[in-house]
């Protein structure tokens, strides 16, 4: 059962993705998409269900094939379709790097290690499985969106001919090749996973064939084709310090014994290096902003639970093992800069996905530092990160899609008021960014936890600190815009829906009659993560006995010490405490009052906002008289804080310190 | 509690000062009351500078055909209790301009003024006179104010149905 | 980039007067500023045709409370010529003394709500707080705080006895004593200095080409002041004009600043130098030709061009007074300041929008 | 920063209020305050009406009136000078604020005041 | 010679036409003249429009007669701060400036209450 | 719950209020008099607020409503945690759920002063903040917890002893969050701004009285958290409570405003040197 699962769970979307690439008509195209969804959505959970402590698990055969030659040779199949695209691309880094890749793991395959077989193949741990729950569930969301997103998308462009079957069977795909990556124990399966996920984003990137897409494609193609090569080192290395094919497996590396630390520092220093490419820290943050060109839901997959994921899942899963060394504070350190630096650069953004591409790679490296702090409370901050990012960060950019599709622009400016015309998506982007920013949710209390771990090394928590406050920046002020302006007309038409109304409207959204006219593809995603990012913060005390402390669980035994109890209340811990449930009670108190209090009509009037005595009489629309007596519309914008932050200015100095900072954690390392 | 309200509101007035063609004079007298010499923050007037959180509104000068519109609407914006002193010979009557040709008049002409000071330019003494007789209007309108409020409350009501 | 409109004025706390700027901000830095003026416009100009040219006297006054005297003068001055009337000497004397502490009330004054423009509050107080000993004064020798009426056609109106001289005298020590307190804080404060030194430039060039008047103009290095002409009895006293070089709000500050102290001593002078004779002669005839008539006003130079036909009420009546010809400096120093700068831009020509317009 | 001595000092000392309503001073000689008549002295002559700047001099020499609108009167004086039998003066203070504006007339007459109602 | 009264005669005020205001106003610049401001008067059917400079403070006037409805030369592009009082000019006799740099449209000062130029004897109709 | 947090509870919502009131009386009277002015009485805050209740309900926009309440209550929350001394981390993140819905209702109303008061509110969390947060990092460093009651209970010496230059830190924290010169920027008491009353500039009658009652309570948070440097003696406490504020008053008067330009940069690398050296201090004693 459970190994039927497991292949559901990897297998399945190869299928589907096939499936959707031969289905020619739209409705069976979704159909296969929708089920294929739900199919693992219910693995997923059975697997959740059914499993306690790690399993293992491999897999003999696959139609009589041999399913470890069938990786090896997929795996070249793989690298050479690459090659032959960079030689149609005609450039020379990607084919560097690709040669790179062949050469020495041809090399390893054939004169090194012939036919090596790492048992088990497949190690699922609580963290492979919540990252499997994450993509399964939060990523099928994805793809039904995209299943109405792309057939807007395509009318917008005038498309002759539909370019959807391939655009879904990579996104399909791509979620079994997370799933494969994250079960994976054999590092050789891993990596041909990780290829496969490059792979994928390239082609979803470049998916709209403009220029700009494909120039940002090759980019993300070369930046993660060097996390591949030191990927290849790292395993080159592995078995050159050690002359033992045992380290090959994944579970064998973090538990390695006592005095292989050393000889081990590399690899480990590699595999982290690959990483942070994929996670997109700093410097190689500009592929993932790039990413930006493409359709929503691709960025959404890649941001959310798959893609950046991985990174972020590998070198937390690797955590243990280089916990007390030089490399594990190097990572805090790299990762806590590149939390604070890509939180500046969001600031500086007006474009909404952009900002919350940098938010992305600013909560990547958050994870990844905890990682790098390493000490029990600190990964359970990390694991419970990975889970509130993806559900609210999905969310996010759902929203930002379905915004963009209706105003036709992704600037935050331009969403200024929106929650007059599409309150009900207003306030599901209002509760995504809320979950990101405020207490008592769940990525607020990950920080906490984060900063309560870090406070023993000054300058990453000072570095968080600083980063933390941009981020509330940049979320509170987009999250003001919303509601900027004149809102006579909706109150108006929810007076008598009483005081629930965002409850109420998220769920009346579904009955015919409703106001919010946007599809069931669009309506379901969203509702599903914005309730699952709000009832998962308040049922963290659960979340964490049931999902993160197995985690620990998995780990070497005796290495971890439990570091947080659970009470009715939340959780404390020996230096803190986090009351959810009573904040979240008095919150909602507060707000119920406040909107009983806002309903309440006695003794209103509106007026016009202050103009300095010369405001136009109708105070819908904001305008003041100006010279010549003409009536001028007021105009608002953001700081931006350009001459501090701007993006071309200080890109150069965050590259080329991160740069330091890696040169440095690699000379150490090899000294 | 009503009544502490309304003894609350005799106690805390807040101020705005409107400067219509003022030549200055009265102005600076205005200013002058707020500063150590007659300082008026003994009674609990401050000067808020912002309609919305005024109590008084204070007019210097005379009214001319921009400024009665600027007048008009900071005047609306104030919320109500709300009294209007006029200061002046010109905020009053128009003063030594009131035939120049773009003089409207004084205050009076634009908005109900509750309470009239006199001079040229009038005293700070006369100045703080003149807010204590329109503290006495405040407490009495806050007195009917519910009534008025609900009218406003009702033409708003109105104007959100037609639109 | 994203900007923001900004209706600056004509209500607004930070502005004395009602002006309107359309302010377009970047970040919090301005990158346009149009003006609108007219608010206080009264056309008074123009009541020279239903009043008198004596009655004219106390509308010119009223031009503006804050230098009334200056406003009085510079007419009575203009008349003056036309009729050929020579102002008795102790007359011209006095109206020294008083022009002198109607720019010590303004200067103060000024001080004052400059502080208050970069948000200083107790600075704002304890200047103004000193300026009512200088209201006091005024009221006691001229019947009136702020619309000092004391020029007439021929001379002025009322006379400093020599008890109220040593009264003056004794608050003069007194103010300067006090205003000497205040100087490390308006000069060399941290805070202060921040916000006015390197603001607002206007080098000499740019000042004089833009037509600037007054403390604007001397504080870029233009030494010119109109009391140089030596009018009323400033040809007897000594007198420097104060000359400040970096053209900044600072500068300004500075040269305003000194200008009370100026102030001071040529009213000591002036006492000293007192002589004794009639305070105003009558004037005969009915003013009949064109003159035009200048004073240096505490924000600059200020002009008069009168014209009589001979008849009891003046043609014309034309007054350009020095914020007239500091608001193209002004709008010149606007563009591309700190949103937080404009009121200290908009106070540091110490603008008067009752004189610009009428 | 270098404030802090002077408000250290304002902190120490007495403050600088004058608190008027409660404690009034001695208003100086010589004010420009409220115009007044002494009615019986005057000989209605209109000089006073004629030079006002402000035009706010009534005199009806039929009704052997007097009156003045107080609130546009600027406390010149320049009547005071102009008046030949010197009836007028002005007092120290200042008109009283009031909350309805209103004319003053004095009858020769009645030698009465009566404010009459605003027009 | 300093002055702080002139009053204007032939000899020290030269009347010019309108045409060479500009390079006449262009010459005193060269010179070091300050624009200070510009005078204007109602002549009945002509209107009398005073410009005066000053150096070293020294006054110096010119003078400019036109009748009504004709068009006067701007001298912003000479003395850009002349501006304000060109426009104000306009507004106040209906002196039309030809290439005023900001135009105010007549509404500098005045609103549409007022309809007629003011300081003229017989008002004309602003626009 | 038991019986001694009840009380605490109790305390922190009625008693609060009222020191928080008579604080800004205080306040208001000292100002005056270092001005040389005779002064307001001290229970002027109260009549204004009282006032302001009975003042028409003027809004531009409801979302003002709901985030004033907000507001309100996210400053009465971090009071009562404070007074269970429950975890900094925890308050100090409450702390600026009451800031972040102070923005979005100043962000609500479309008006130029709100709009550029809320961005610049922003501007002077993004400055606060980072430095609270290294304030309680420290805390934790010296005393080995970010729990108030496990600090009061385990360590008994005067936290101002070995942390005197966090007390600084913390003071930028205060000037701001007190909107006090020179850092009153994004709205200040005496509304001769530029931007005029900034963030509050569209709230008006009842709503801003709630505001007024909120800062009362985020004042008594502010001075809970000074008198936690002296948690030892009750009377050194009172007196650097005191000592603090009377400070603080003092610098608003002797300071003119300045910008956020020079702020954000001045106060993050004066914070960041004070803290590291303190830190630095607090290691070698450790060692
Ligand atoms: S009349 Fe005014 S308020 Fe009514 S709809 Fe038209 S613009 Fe709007
Ligand atoms: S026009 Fe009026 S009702 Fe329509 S969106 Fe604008 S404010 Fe709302
Ligand atoms: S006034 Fe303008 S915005 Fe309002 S309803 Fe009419 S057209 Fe629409
Ligand atoms: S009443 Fe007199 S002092 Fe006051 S504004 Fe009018 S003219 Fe000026
Ligand atoms: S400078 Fe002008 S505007 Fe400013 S206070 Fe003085 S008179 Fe008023
Ligand atoms: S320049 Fe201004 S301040 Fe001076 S007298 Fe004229 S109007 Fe008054
Ligand atoms: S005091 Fe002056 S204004 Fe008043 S009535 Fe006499 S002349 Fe007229
Ligand atoms: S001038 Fe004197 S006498 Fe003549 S009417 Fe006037 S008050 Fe009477």
């Amino acid at each position: 059962m459970v190994d039927a699962l497991i292949g559901i769970s990897v297998l399945l979307p190869f299928i589907g993705a096939i499936l959707c690439f031969l289905t020619k008509n739209p409705r069976g195209r979704a159909a296969i998409i929708v089920t294929t969804g739900v199919l693992l959505t219910l693995s997923s959970l059975l697997l959740f269900q059914n499993l306690h402590g790690p399993y293992l698990y491999t897999p003999g055969s696959l139609l009589g094939l041999n399913v470890n030659s069938l990786i090896t040779f997929a795996d070249f199949a793989l690298l050479f379709i690459i090659l032959g695209i960079a030689f149609k691309l005609g450039n020379p880094l990607v084919i560097l790097l690709t040669l790179l890749q062949i050469v020495p793991l041809a090399y390893f395959e054939l004169k090194m290690a012939p036919h090596v077989e790492v048992t088990p193949a497949f190690y699922i741990d609580n963290l492979a499985l919540i990252m499997n729950l994450i993509i399964s569930i939060v990523g099928s969301l994805i793809c039904i969106f995209g299943i109405r997103y792309m057939e807007e998308h395509e009318h917008h462009l005038h498309l002759k001919k539909s370019r959807q079957p391939r655009f879904f069977f990579f996104l399909v795909l791509f979620l079994g090749a997370m799933n494969g990556l994250v079960f994976s124990n054999n590092l050789l399966w891993l990596y041909f996973f990780w290829e496969v996920t490059t792979f994928c984003s390239f082609m979803l990137i470049g998916h709209d064939k403009t220029e700009i897409a494909i120039r940002n494609a090759t980019r993300a193609l070369w930046m993660n084709m060097t996390g591949g090569v030191a990927f290849v080192a790292a395993i080159i290395f592995i078995f050159y310090n050690t002359q033992s094919m045992e380290y090959l497996s994944l579970q064998a590396l973090i538990n390695h014994g006592p005095g292989l630390t050393t000889a081990l520092l590399l690899p480990f220093a590699l595999l982290c290096f690959a990483g942070f490419t994929k996670a997109a820290q700093v410097p190689f943050q500009s592929w993932l902003c790039g990413a930006m060109v493409a359709p929503t839901p691709v960025s959404a997959l890649l941001h959310s639970s798959t893609m950046v994921k991985a990174g972020v899942y590998l070198v937390v899963r690797m955590a243990p093992g280089y916990q007390g060394t030089f490399l594990s504070t190097m990572v805090a350190t790299f990762c806590a800069f590149t939390f604070l630096t890509a939180s500046a650069l969001a600031v500086n953004m007006s474009n909404g996905k952009k900002i919350l591409a940098y938010s992305t790679i600013a909560n990547l490296g958050l994870i990844i530092a905890c990682a790098g702090i390493n000490t029990p409370a600190a990964i359970i901050a990390a694991v419970l990160l990975i889970i509130f990012h993806a559900i609210s960060k999905g969310l996010l950019f759902l929203c930002v899609g379905t915004i963009e599709h209706a105003i036709g622009s992704r600037d935050i400016e331009d969403m200024r008021g929106l929650y007059n015309t599409m309150p009900a998506v207003s306030r599901i982007t209002i509760v995504g960014i809320l979950t990101m920013m405020l207490p008592p949710f769940g990525a607020l209390m990950s920080k906490w936890m984060a900063i309560e771990s870090a406070a023993h090394i000054p300058w990453v928590v000072v570095m968080v600190a600083l980063g933390s406050g941009l981020t509330v920046l940049f979320w509170a002020r987009w999250a003001g815009l919303f509601v900027s302006g004149p809102h006579l007309k909706v109150f108006e038409a929810e007076e008598n829906q009483g005081f629930f109304a965002p409850i109420v409207t998220i769920f009346k959204g579904f009955s015919a009659k409703s106001k919010w006219k946007d599809p069931a593809s669009i309506k379901v995603p969203l509702v599903t993560l914005a309730v699952a990012a709000i009832v998962l913060s308040l049922g963290v005390p659960w979340l964490y006995t049931s999902l993160v402390d197995p985690v620990l669980a998995s780990y070497k035994p005796g290495l971890f010490v439990k570091p947080f109890e659970t009470g009715p209340m939340g959780l404390t811990s020996g230096v803190g405490a986090f009351y959810v449930l009573p904040i979240f009670l008095v919150s909602i108190i507060g707000y119920l009052a406040a909107v009983i209090a806002a309903k309440q009509k006695d003794h209103r009037v509106f007026s016009a906002p202050y103009m300095c005595g010369e405001q136009y009489p109708d105070i819908s629309q904001p305008k003041f008289r100006s010279h010549l007596n003409s009536w001028k519309d007021y105009v608002a914008a953001n700081i931006y804080m350009q001459e501090f932050i701007g993006e071309d200015k200080i890109s150069y100095w965050i590259n080329s310190i991160a740069l330091i900072i890696l040169i440095v954690l690699f000379g150490e390392v090899l000294r | 509690m009503k009544r502490l309200i309304n003894t609350s509101r005799v106690k805390s007035p807040w101020l705005i000062h409107f400067d219509c063609g003022s030549c200055n004079g009265c102005d600076i007298e205005v200013l002058a009351c707020l500063t150590p010499v007659y300082d008026i923050e003994r009674f609990g007037i401050l000067n808020v500078g912002n309609p919305k959180h005024a109590d008084i509104l204070v007019v210097t000068g005379t009214v001319n055909h921009r400024n009665k519109k600027a007048l008009k609407n900071v005047y609306d914006q104030m919320p109500e209790p709300k009294v209007v002193v006029a200061v002046g010979a010109c905020g009053t009557t128009g003063g030594i301009f009131r035939e120049a040709y773009n003089v409207v008049g004084g205050v009076d002409k634009i908005i109900p003024v509750d309470a009239y000071v006199s001079g040229c330019a009038a005293k700070p003494e006369a100045i703080i006179d003149g807010v204590v007789i329109a503290l006495g209007k405040l407490a009495e309108k806050g007195k009917k104010v519910d009534q008025g409020i609900f009218e406003r409350l009702e033409n708003t009501q109105n104007f959100i149905k037609s639109r | 980039m994203a900007r923001t409109v900004i209706p600056f004025g004509p209500q607004h706390p930070v502005l004395p007067e009602p002006l309107h700027l359309t302010l377009t901000v970047e970040d919090e830095i301005v990158k346009e500023a149009i003006p609108k003026l007219g608010y206080v416009h009264r056309g008074l100009e123009k009541l020279a045709e239903i009043r008198d040219h004596t009655q004219m006297i106390q509308i010119v006054e009223r031009v503006c409370g804050i230098c009334s005297t200056l406003h009085a003068m510079c007419y009575c001055q203009g008349i003056e010529a036309l009729m050929n009337v020579e102002v008795p000497p102790r007359a011209k004397f006095l109206r020294v003394i008083w022009a002198e502490m109607h720019r010590m009330h303004s200067h103060l004054l000024w001080l004052g709500l400059f502080a208050d423009a970069f948000g200083f509050e107790s600075l704002f107080m304890q200047f103004w707080r000193i300026r009512e000993r200088i209201m006091d004064l005024q009221e006691a020798t001229s019947g009136n705080r702020v619309i000092v009426s004391v020029n007439c056609v021929g001379g002025v109106k009322r006379d400093i006895d020599a008890e109220m001289e040593k009264w003056i005298l004794d608050t003069m020590k007194i103010v300067e004593r006090e205003v000497l307190q205040l100087k490390s804080t308006i000069m060399d404060d941290f805070t202060v200095k921040r916000r006015t030194v390197g603001i607002g430039v206007l080098s000499k060039e740019k000042a004089y080409e833009m037509g600037a008047a007054g403390p604007t103009l001397r504080a870029s290095g233009i030494a010119q002041d109109m009391r140089q002409t030596g009018y009323a009895a400033y040809s007897e006293l000594n007198f420097e004009p104060v000359v400040e070089t970096d053209g900044d709000c600072y500068a300004r500050t500075v040269c305003r600043f000194n200008e009370v102290f100026q102030a001071i001593d040529l009213i000591r002078e002036a006492f000293a130098k007192l002589p004794q004779s009639e305070l105003a002669v009558k004037a005969k005839g009915l003013p009949n030709g064109e003159v035009v008539s200048r004073v240096e006003q505490p924000r600059g130079e200020c002009l008069y061009y009168l014209k009589g036909t001979g008849s009891k009420y003046l043609d014309r009546v034309r007054i350009r007074t020095p914020t007239f010809a500091n608001i193209p400096p002004l709008l010149e120093m606007l563009p591309g300041c700190d949103l937080a700068d404009v009121p200290v831009l908009i106070l540091t020509i110490d603008p008067c929008i009752s004189c610009t317009e009428r | 920063m270098f404030m802090t001595k002077n408000v250290l000092k304002n902190l120490m000392t007495k403050y600088a209020t004058r608190l008027y309503p409660f404690k009034k001073r001695e208003t100086f000689k010589d004010v420009k305050g409220e115009l007044k008549i002494e009615m019986e002295k005057c000989i209605l002559c209109g000089v006073c009406k004629m030079r006002c700047p402000s035009q706010s001099i009534a005199v009806d020499k039929q009704a052997k009136s007097w009156g003045v609108d107080p609130f546009s009167c600027v406390y010149c004086g320049i009547c005071v000078d102009a008046c030949p039998v010197k009836c007028l003066y002005q007092e120290g203070l200042y008109r009283t604020p009031l909350a309805e504006k209103d004319q003053v007339l004095h009858f020769q007459e009645a030698k009465s005041e009566e404010p009459a109602p605003a027009p | 010679m300093k002055d702080c009264v002139v009053v204007i005669n032939e000899e020290n005020t030269p009347e010019l036409t309108p045409d060479r205001i500009i390079t006449q106003t262009r010459i005193l610049k060269d010179e070091g003249f300050r624009f200070v401001t510009m005078s204007s008067t109602d002549l009945g059917d002509r209107i009398c429009v005073l410009y005066h400079l000053d150096k070293d403070l020294q006054l110096i006037n010119l003078k400019v007669e036109v009748p009504k409805g004709t068009k006067i030369p701007s001298i912003c592009s000479v003395y850009a701060s002349a501006v304000l009082i060109e426009n104000e000019i306009k507004e106040h006799f209906g002196v039309e400036f030809d290439g005023l740099s900001l135009d105010f449209q007549g509404m500098l000062y005045l609103d549409e209450e007022v309809q007629k130029t003011p300081f003229c004897k017989i008002g004309i109709n602003r626009v | 719950m038991n019986m001694n947090d009840a009380i605490a509870v109790l305390a922190a919502l009625f008693l609060a209020p009222l020191i928080g009131g008579l604080v800004a009386g205080l306040d208001r009277k000292v100002t005056a008099r270092l001005q040389g002015r005779y002064g307001p009485p001290i229970l002027q805050p109260f009549y204004d607020v009282l006032k302001l209740f009975g003042k028409e309900k003027m809004i531009v926009n409801y979302w003002q409503i709901v985030c004033a309440y907000m507001y309100l209550v996210a400053n009465i929350l971090t009071v009562v945690l404070l007074a269970l001394q429950s975890d900094l981390l925890l308050i100090f993140f409450v702390l600026a759920v009451g800031g972040v819905f102070l923005v979005i209702g100043a962000l609500a109303a479309e008006s130029p002063y709100s709009q550029i008061g809320a961005q610049r509110e922003l501007i002077q969390m993004l400055t606060y903040e980072p430095l609270l947060i290294l304030v309680f990092v420290g805390i934790y460093l010296e005393t080995g917890s970010f729990k108030i009651s496990e600090i009061i209970a385990t360590y008994h010496e005067p936290l101002l002893i070995s942390l005197p230059l966090l007390f600084v830190v913390m003071g930028y924290a205060l000037v701001i969050k007190l909107k006090k010169s020179p850092f009153d920027i994004a709205t200040s008491h005496h509304a001769h701004q530029e931007i005029v009353k900034g963030v509050l500039t569209e709230y008006s009658g009842p709503y801003l009285g709630i505001i007024e009652i909120s800062h009362w309570f985020e004042t008594v948070f502010l001075l809970g958290l000074c008198a936690l440097f002296w948690h030892t003696s009750f009377l050194w406490m009172a007196v650097l409570v005191v000592a603090t504020y009377f400070g603080e008053v003092l610098v608003d008067n002797v300071c003119a405003r300045l910008t956020w330009r020079w702020m954000l940069p001045h106060a993050w690398t004066g914070g960041l040197i004070m803290s590291f050296a303190n830190y630095f201090w607090i290691f070698e004693k450790i060692k």
